[in-house]
């Protein structure tokens, strides 16, 4: 076993990218993420990899569509308002199917809100989040360890299905400290194959062109439906969620992210007072586990989805239930954070006496 | 076994610290720890408190709701995590800058003169080392040979006097009680 | 002795090489043909007099002139 | 008897679908007579705008991407950072660059990138049908400006080549026009400098060409380049307005 180290979020993640074989990255500053692009700059230049301060998000994800075409791995990270501005971007290069890495650090919100740990870009991150149909692969890491090992899936995934993905992360969990192992040999970039579509100048093939847009007719709907059938394989194959304590619970907790580690107490205080409850907590928030929800919900009665916002997967909770279940929320929005004591009453409220 | 704390004061009085030493030192004595901080909107002056969690099992929640330790360095503070520390609970307190009594009857209240203290030391602030000497002794948390390495962790700058310094508060501390 | 081709298919009929381009103005649009855009290609009117200096290539957008020599 | 001018290799078989008339094609023509000379055609990238010449990637002979609008210096900067045994051209009308990409531009020069920009000045906005740009003259009518530009209500003209010269970055700025065959040659001459400073990773070099759109500018091509040269030269002089390499010397 490899020596642990204690790491804050931010930094467990930029050593993740990193042996991830990224050696590019592009961002512009925003709390509660700064320690990314601080420890970047330091650890590229380190490396002989690229960073670039921006002038803008904008400008940082069209940095990352130009080195992703490019054929290398790349990376930017931001907080909720500079996620917004990248959006034009991401449908670019969803459009193009370049694989990218973007890190979210999610703050309060809308507009400035504040720089408190949320999670009210769900929304956003699973419904594509810019203009057009696609969709944008997206985990959520729960600890420090998660934030070191994610980026490696992220590009993994990204890669196999030429698609950018995303890391939804919060502010807790980016200035958290954690112990972190290095649990997996760093990726050598050169050892990465070079991708059949990267460009690199045309010498001894045909030319290449990265390009969004078709405007013959009916063209555009041909690329669309043929993306739609990549969605659906992506939908198939790749639902990843943890259970525990499911297979006699009477209430399910649903949560990602640091909801998931406040609820992981609460349903330990719960079972500690004879209360039969379980969690799902979910890794992959786009594609959907709605597998593992469908099959719950015909044993389940109740389930309870925590979040920080006002309510947004709890959407996909419905659908995934085909509302089956009797489906409670609750929601701490605006940069509030649910403690163990407040989820374990709610589960007091919704099981009463049942115990 | 897994002990909740909370460490609360205001900027520069070395709060943040303090969290990210006792975290080292569970990781050290190989437990499961995780160190949260919350600022308030200034980086200096303002309050400052973190949590702390340190556990033989893995750490569901890192937020701290209900401490079992709050190690407390300011009068605000008090106010604000006295009420919230667990019944049976142990509550330490810097006498020297809180004039204000604990009211609760269901925990351990321990009151250091944590500044006057650190100054006859040579430094006001290695209070928050004096603090954690105490803290460790009362709780019999962490080992004190456990913090002096974890400290050393935390200030991998600091020069060899500072950090001699540094062990001699948590000494003291350590032997207060 | 250079020779110029007009390719008319490519050409726009935009006339930019017929108005004071070349030097020795034997560049005009033709009258009387069309080509399959619906434009009047442009053409030499006396190829012994063309000198071969490229401008009217050089003006040329498509480009839809190709001078040989 | 040989060929000695014709379509260069540089350029794809694929006929362009500007208007006739229209200055796209002759920079077009210069670029990809440039990618063969300096043989560099199999390791360029080059970057299509949004605009009428959203088309160019399938024009250049060579690897393109298409980026969003105005954002074409922030793709360059990922491409040549991550490859810069490539050269990398950014291809920009003017509300690509002067308008939507004022920022990416600006920085991209400042930074200084080993990158080479061709700045295409027609005034106008071609592509959505002959709106105000942010070139547009002072009076100058425009479907968004349908009296003449208002300059105390729609502001004034940015020129690009004097704004980036204010900055230390730019190793080359020149401003050339494609009006006649003179000023065509000259254009050839700067954007070969351009592309040769990348080359020899000097940096920042961009080409704005003053260009005509006859269609915008509801003219017949031969007024258009009549009034290119009389009036649109007038308002934005043509010359080198950064050369580093002078100093050197």
């Amino acid at each position: 076993m490899a020596e642990k180290k204690l790491m804050y979020g931010n930094h467990a993640m930029v050593e993740g990218v990193i042996a991830a074989g990224c050696r590019f990255f592009a961002g512009y500053p925003i709390t509660p993420q700064n320690e990314i692009p601080e420890l970047m700059s330091i650890r590229m230049n380190e490396i002989g990899g690229v960073f670039v301060q921006t002038e803008s998000e904008i400008s940082a994800i069209n940095m990352l569509f130009g080195a992703a075409a490019a054929g290398k791995r790349a990376m930017t990270s931001s907080s909720s308002p500079g996620i917004s501005l990248m959006q034009e971007g991401i449908s670019y290069i969803a459009g193009a199917d370049i694989p990218v890495l973007v890190v979210n650090v999610v703050r309060g919100g809308p507009g400035l809100g504040n720089i408190a740990p949320s999670q009210s870009d769900y929304y956003q991150a699973t419904r594509g989040g810019g203009h057009g149909d696609y969709f944008t692969i997206t985990l959520a890491p729960n600890s420090a360890q998660d934030l070191y090992e994610f980026p490696r899936l992220a590009f993994e995934l990204a890669e196999k299905y030429r698609n950018p993905a995303l890391i939804l992360a919060d502010g807790l969990l980016g200035q958290m400290m954690e112990p972190v192992e290095f649990s997996s040999k760093p990726i050598d970039p050169k050892s990465l194959p070079e991708k059949e579509w990267a460009l690199c100048g045309c010498k001894g093939r045909e030319r290449r062109v990265v390009r969004s847009y078709d405007l013959k007719a009916g063209k555009l709907e041909v690329l669309n439906l043929r993306r739609a059938e990549k969605y659906a394989k992506i939908i198939n194959k790749e639902q990843r969620f943890k259970t525990e304590y499911c297979d006699d619970a009477d209430l399910v907790i649903v949560a990602y992210g640091t909801c998931s580690r406040v609820s992981d107490a609460a349903v330990k205080m719960a079972r500690d007072k004879g209360f039969k409850v379980g969690l799902l907590r979910l890794i992959t928030l786009w594609p959907f586990p709605m597998d593992v929800l469908g099959d719950m919900a015909k044993k389940v009665d109740n389930f309870l989805v925590v979040e920080m916002s006002n309510g947004q997967m709890i959407d996909d909770v419905k659908l995934a239930t085909e509302c089956r279940s009797r489906i409670y929320f609750h929601g701490r929005p605006g940069g509030g954070v649910p403690t163990p004591p407040e989820i374990y009453k709610r589960i007091e409220e919704v099981l009463g006496g049942a115990r | 076994m897994t002990k909740e704390i909370i460490i609360s004061g205001f900027g520069g009085q070395g709060i943040v610290s303090s969290g990210i030493i006792l975290a080292y030192a569970g990781l050290i004595e190989d437990k499961h720890v995780t160190f949260f901080p919350s600022y308030g909107a200034e980086m200096r002056g303002g309050t400052a408190n973190c949590s702390v969690v340190v556990s033989g099992e893995p750490v569901a929640s890192p937020i701290v709701a209900n401490p079992d330790i709050v190690v407390i360095m300011n009068e605000p503070s008090l106010t604000r995590f006295e009420p919230t520390i667990k019944p049976g609970g142990m509550l330490l307190y810097n006498k020297t800058l809180i004039k204000s009594q604990p009211q609760r009857k269901d925990i351990a209240v321990v009151s250091i003169e944590a500044n006057v203290i650190a100054e006859e030391l040579g430094q006001a602030r290695i209070a928050n080392m004096v603090m954690l000497g105490v803290m460790i002794k009362k709780t019999k948390l962490l080992n004190l040979e456990t913090l002096k390495k974890a400290q050393r962790k935390r200030f991998v700058k600091a020069n060899d006097e500072q950090l001699a310094l540094n062990d001699k508060a948590l000494e003291k501390g350590y032997g207060l009680l | 002795m250079p020779e110029v081709k007009i390719l008319e298919e490519v050409c726009k009929g935009c006339g930019l090489c017929c108005d004071n381009v070349c030097p020795e103005n034997i560049l005009i649009l033709t009258p009387d043909r069309i080509n399959s855009n619906g434009y009047h290609p442009a053409m030499v009117t006396d190829m012994k007099k063309c000198t071969g200096c490229g401008y009217c290539f050089k003006i040329c957008p498509e480009p839809a002139i190709e001078i040989y020599k | 008897m040989k060929m000695i001018f014709g379509r260069p290799l540089g350029l794809t078989e694929t006929l362009q679908r500007y208007c006739p008339g229209c200055g796209h094609g002759i920079v077009h023509r210069i670029i990809g007579e440039l990618l063969v000379k300096l043989d560099i055609r199999e390791r360029t990238i080059g970057i299509a705008p949004v605009g009428c010449s959203v088309f160019a990637d399938e024009y250049f002979n060579c690897d393109m991407i298409q980026p969003p609008h105005g954002r074409g210096p922030a793709i360059a900067t990922g491409l040549k950072r991550t490859r810069p045994e490539c050269i990398v051209f950014s291809y920009q009308g003017d509300g690509d660059l002067a308008a939507m990409g004022t920022a990416e531009i600006i920085h991209a020069a400042a930074r200084s990138e080993n990158i080479t920009v061709i700045f295409i000045n027609n005034a106008i906005f071609g592509m959505t049908g002959g709106q105000m740009a942010p070139t547009t003259l002072p009076g100058m009518k425009s479907t968004t400006s349908v009296k003449g530009r208002d300059i105390g209500k729609q502001g004034f003209p940015i020129k690009v080549c004097e704004m980036l010269a204010s900055l230390d970055g730019p190793y080359y700025l020149e401003r050339c026009a494609v009006d006649t065959p003179r000023n065509v040659i000259r254009t050839e001459k700067a954007l070969k400098t351009a592309f040769a400073n990348q080359i020899s990773n000097k940096g920042f070099s961009m080409v704005e060409i003053l260009s005509m759109c006859p269609t915008g500018w509801g003219q017949t091509p031969v007024q258009a380049k009549k009034w290119l040269g009389e009036v649109m030269a007038e308002y934005y002089p043509l010359g080198v307005f950064r050369d580093l390499s002078k100093e050197e010397k």
